[in-house]
């Protein structure tokens, strides 16, 4: 059977899981259900590996390109739905695959009581949202994308409110689905307007249409409201308000996914669209989008880690440093050269490592003393000398140390965004130093009880770190998944960076990703791209260099902040931006619409 | 009337916006966002309209009778559902939240600051 | 004729959207939209979309309405009870 | 943030979002008069199919993966609303009282329910030669069920709403579109292709697997929404928290002004409602069927 043909099987296996798990579950025992939803997961990993397989490997086709339906394209112009297999895409789905297997499996004992009568709601809520996700990787088509962005929506929204007894997850959903939503409709409005300028919705035949004619204020307009809705997922400042309220209160198996691959799909959305739709002579100019989209990542960067700083809450913490390291991917798209998306893929695929790791981490704090506030916890988890080493390990891949998969994917960006802009490695050894730092202050209290014991702050409005064990009672001893899976997760980003073979292929997905002609004759016209030479990303030594500098000074960081916590604690210059996160609805909706208007202001110079 | 329906769509995207932005009360602020997405029916729907046209249904054999652009509408089905079922998880998690914060005015939540 | 149905059902459509925004009570708002849905029942009738219409009909002047009326009511009926009732359950603030 | 100061950051965004979408307006083809290449493809592909109504060949032909898509959105949010409307450890279930009811309005909606019933499955049979199709009769035939709790009361519409059957009946409409998606791989085609004989234009068994889609679609629309107003009338209706007071169960208090709309609906004299239909109590579903909601059992003192 021709490769293609798994393609629709990557998201229809775990949408058949579903529906088997939701019908029988509630009959099954815990072990069934978890089992089952194990295999479809792995199935569907499975499939995703093989199209990826197969699109790594040149043959006749670039990569795997299937028509939904059997509706190919006659002359350029089909009726069907697209779905392309090329590796940056099938490769996130397979990433998507297996953090939802691992998922899985960490999940498998952790739930202690599942919702009665719908023991399969949970494994069925995380199928559909891996469908969702996946989709949205392979997807060719801009509607059909909108479809799958809206699907991991509201099996996000619903995961991030499963634990209806507290009132924090319930706060945080809820800011989550309105937001998200209101990107959506916004990007859905972009969608009509370039369906009502070209008359197509698939990304390679609206691209073509498009390049017929210069850019225009239409065009604009298009570009503005179909990115929001991605940026709101990638939450970039100023959309990013509604992540930390969600992902700090989502059960920690959900945000292992929300902040491992969902929020990256964003940011591989936007640069998806912009490459496939608006790269050409009739779409937006180069220049601005890599303006528009620096002055955004840089913002989202320097906010995320000044946040991440002040932070005791952990999964707060985690959260925030996804935004950051989220402006970071943003900067590594905003070049627009294949390094620097080669360099941000390798870079996504190591953090999705090191990050669900690390809230694997957090959720053992967090069903065994019922907290997970830095200063509470402080000196407590003694006792747990290997979670604290994982934890430790995840704030120094997190830093980028050498050879993480994280630390390579911040060497190649860093190198590619110095090209365009010669202050932007420091930005990134910055930045990775202090959400690195942030982290390992937190490890050297809770794990080693070092330095003195912080202070409770007054005044200040803060979150702090009580919660509900999501376990049916306080853990005694730590099963083997909890420890197992954040484990095996940091092992597979240390693999990332250290096996070259792995470096290579993601950069010849990076080319492939950036060749916006090849991309169109491979779906429409079924001729094979070129497969560009350049050469694979790897380790030099500035790169190794730069890591280690900024997981020294993540080092220094963390101690100081351990000895001195008055002094490094929470500057009152950061006061102003700390009360912007209000938890208010109302306000995050403001920003969003205030954040349409600045992508306006910065890419208005690109259609002259 | 040659671009009415569409700045009618923008005006209702922004009133809908506008009108989550200053709600006292969740629920209303899940009913304006069901407003904020009937501006996308709307716009799909005129971008699809054709003068003269009639509704892409055939009765016998197909004729050469104008008609209106289909894909549209059917995005728009699309859209509908979607929208409902937004609606619908939204309206349940206020409910929830009425319950454990006692409260639906979104000025009164203070769980999650800083 | 055609034009001048469109023309009325947009500012019906536009002025119910209004309403249903401005409307701050969410028992009268889901009124308004259940009105806002048949307008826009009868926007997408003129607008040659039946079968767009009909499932606005089903879902945007019924379904949805009847959903948030049912919240309402359920928001309601604990804050009709004395002040004691309406502290968050089992729990300090 | 002070209200004022949202109310600025939102109207400079306003402001922009309103330059950007008026430009944008200017820069579409007239109303009316746009040029829809994909829309006239659109046509002609339904026709070579033999289905008469386009929009459902969009929707379950060319582009039948988005609807499963859209199927699944429907699906995630009726079990995200089982799993987020459940009954917590705290709470407990009451009996919904009897109500009453005005015999001119049972008789209306019991008149009304089969009317409505049979609409709907009519709406959904037909999909593909007119206007309609699996989502609106789906939605029709699962609120036509609820005239039922008009005619009589909230038992009475839960001795015909096994949740369990719809919550399978959902599941197996997902379940289904799958099946015919993976049976055209399996026929050597590709997925969701279009695989059956395509029949003759405008005959129920038109369009070849169009119908089958439709109804799976149907079937799934219509379960879905049962099982998403049941939960919402369960938290309204059942569910009581800790420290909620005894009132009485009936949310049409605040559905008068809809109802009033209505004719043939006066309220003046009132009878317990409840009464005229003796024999439902005692039938065999009264005790087996009405019984499969969650825990219903060890709640319900």
């Amino acid at each position: 059977m021709d490769t293609a043909r798994l393609l629709p099987l990557v998201v229809a296996a775990p949408l058949l899981g579903a529906a088997v798990l939701a019908a029988t579950g509630r009959w099954l025992p815990r072990l069934a259900s978890d089992l089952l939803g194990c295999a479809f997961a792995a199935a569907t990993a499975a499939s995703a590996l093989l199209v990826l397989f197969r699109a790594g490997h040149p043959g006749p086709g670039a990569y795997p390109v299937e028509w939904v339906g059997g509706w190919r394209p006659v002359g350029g112009s089909g009726v069907g739905i697209v779905l392309v297999g090329d590796p940056l895409g099938a490769g996130l789905a397979a990433l998507v695959s297996l953090l939802v297997v691992a998922v899985l499996l960490y999940s498998w004992r952790y739930f202690d009581e599942p919702p009665r009568h719908h023991t399969g709601s949970f494994p069925a809520l995380i199928l559909v949202f891996q469908a969702g996700m996946c989709g949205f990787a392979i997807t060719g088509d801009l509607f059909n994308a909108f479809v799958f962005f809206e699907l991991m929506g509201v099996a996000a929204y619903a995961l991030t409110g499963f634990r209806v007894e507290e009132p924090k997850p319930l706060q945080g959903a809820l800011a989550f689905g309105v937001v998200n939503s209101l990107g959506a409709y916004a990007t859905l409005l972009g969608i009509t307007l370039l369906y009502a300028r070209t008359g197509e919705l698939g990304l390679a035949q609206i691209g073509r249409k498009l390049d017929t004619a210069g850019p225009d204020g239409l065009v604009l307009a298009a570009f503005v409201l179909v990115t929001t809705g991605l940026l709101v997922k990638a939450a970039a400042v100023p959309f990013h308000f509604w992540l930390p309220d969600a992902h700090a209160v989502a059960p920690t198996p959900v945000c292992m996914l929300l902040s491992g691959v969902m929020v990256e799909l964003g940011v591989y959305g936007v640069a998806r669209v912009y490459w496939t739709v608006f790269a050409g002579p009739g779409g937006l100019a180069h220049p601005a989008f890599t303006r528009a989209l620096l002055v955004l990542g840089v913002l989202t960067a320097l906010l995320g880690a000044a946040m991440c700083w002040q932070q005791r809450h952990l999964k707060r913490l985690l959260a925030f440093s996804t935004v950051s390291h989220t402006g970071l991917f943003l900067i590594g798209v905003a070049v627009l050269t294949p390094e620097g998306v080669s360099g941000t893929a390798l870079y996504v695929l190591g953090h999705a490592g090191v990050k669900a790791a690390l809230f694997a981490c957090t959720g053992v704090l967090l069903d065994r003393y019922a907290t997970v506030d830095e200063h509470e916890l402080f000196g407590r988890a003694r006792g747990l000398p290997v979670v604290g080493a994982l934890f430790a390990v995840g704030g120094l891949a997190l830093c980028g140390l050498p050879p993480f998969g994280s630390g390579l994917g911040k060497a190649v960006t860093e190198e590619a965004a110095g090209h365009t802009a010669g202050w932007l490695p420091a930005l990134y050894v910055l930045v990775s130093a202090v959400t690195g730092g942030a982290v390992l202050r937190a490890g050297l209290r809770i794990f080693a009880g070092a330095g003195r014991r912080p202070r409770d702050q007054e005044g200040e409005p803060e979150t702090t770190g009580e919660e509900v064990p999501e376990t049916g009672q306080r853990l005694g001893r730590i099963p083997a998944p909890l420890v197992a899976v954040p484990a095996a997760l940091l092992t597979a980003s240390l693999a990332i960076g250290a096996i070259p073979a792995v470096a290579s292929a993601v950069g010849r997905a990076g080319a492939l990703f950036t060749d916006t002609g090849g991309y169109r004759r491979t779906v429409l016209d079924g001729r094979a791209a070129a497969t560009p030479a350049l050469p694979p990303p790897h380790w030099q030594t500035t790169g190794v260099l730069l890591g280690l500098l900024s997981t020294g000074l993540a080092i220094a960081l963390a101690a100081l902040a351990v000895r001195h916590p008055a002094r490094t604690g929470r500057p009152a210059l950061l006061a102003p931006v700390r009360r912007l996160q209000s938890g208010h609805i109302g306000d995050y909706v403001a920003w969003l619409a205030a954040g349409t208007a600045l992508l306006t202001v910065l890419t208005v110079p690109g259609i002259r | 009337m040659t671009v009415l329906p569409y700045l009618v769509a923008g005006w209702i995207f922004l009133i809908g916006v506008y009108g989550l932005v200053t709600s006292r009360n969740l629920i209303h602020a899940v009913g304006c966002l069901a407003v904020t997405q009937s501006s996308t029916y709307v716009l799909l729907l005129a971008v699809g309209y054709r003068n003269g046209g009639t509704a892409p249904v055939f009765s016998d054999a197909p004729t050469d009778s104008r008609v209106v652009d289909p894909v549209v509408q059917a995005l728009a089905l699309t859209d509908i559902v979607v929208g409902a079922t937004v609606t619908a998880l939204l309206l349940a998690l206020v409910l929830q939240l009425r319950k454990r914060h006692g409260t639906v005015d979104p000025d009164a939540l203070s769980e999650l600051k800083g | 004729m055609t034009d001048v149905l469109i023309v009325v059902a947009l500012l019906l459509v536009a002025g119910a959207a209004t309403a249903a925004v401005l409307n701050r009570d969410p028992v009268r708002q889901a009124l308004v939209l259940s009105f806002l849905g048949l307008a826009l029942a009868l926007l997408f009738t003129f607008l040659q979309a039946p079968d767009v219409a009909l499932s606005q009909l089903a879902v945007g002047s019924a379904v949805t309405p009847l959903m948030i009326l049912l919240t309402v009511r359920k928001v309601r009926r604990r804050s009709g009870n004395d002040h004691g009732a309406d502290e968050p359950a089992g729990r300090e603030r | 943030m002070s209200f004022r100061f949202r109310l600025w950051v939102f109207l400079v965004g306003a402001a922009g979002f309103a330059v950007l979408f008026a430009v944008a307006c200017f820069g579409l083809p007239a109303f009316g008069s746009g040029h829809h290449p994909y829309g006239v493809r659109a046509v002609r592909a339904s026709l070579n199919h033999h289905t008469a109504n386009v929009i459902a060949s969009v929707n379950f032909d060319l582009r039948a993966f988005d609807t499963l898509g859209e199927e699944t959105i429907l699906f995630a949010a009726v079990l995200g609303a089982v799993v987020l409307l459940r009954q917590t450890q705290d709470e407990r279930r009451k009996t919904p009282e009897p109500a009453v009811v005005h015999p001119r309005v049972r008789r209306f909606a019991l008149l009304t329910l089969p009317l409505a019933l049979l609409v709907g499955l009519y709406v959904i049979a037909h999909g593909q030669i007119s206007p309609g199709g699996g989502f609106q009769g789906g939605v029709v035939t699962a609120t036509a069920l609820h005239l039922l709790y008009v005619a009589s009361d909230y038992r009475a519409l839960e001795r015909v709403r096994p949740l369990t059957v719809y919550e399978i009946g959902e599941a197996a409409g997902e379940a289904a579109y799958v099946v015919t998606g993976f049976a055209a791989v399996l026929a050597g085609s590709a997925f969701l292709a279009n695989v059956l004989p395509f029949g003759t234009l405008a005959t129920l068994s038109s369009g070849g697997t169009v119908p089958l889609l439709n109804a799976a679609i149907g079937l799934e629309v219509a379960s879905g929404v049962v099982v998403l107003l049941a939960r919402f009338l369960d938290q309204a209706v059942e569910i009581e928290e800790p420290g909620e007071d005894e009132e009485s169960g009936d949310p049409r208090e605040i559905e008068k002004p809809r109802e009033s709309q209505g004719p043939g609906k006066p309220r003046e004299s009132e009878e317990p409602r409840g009464c005229g239909r003796p024999k439902e109590s005692e039938g065999p579903e009264a005790s087996g069927a009405s019984r499969d909601d969650d825990n219903r059992d060890d709640k319900r003192e």
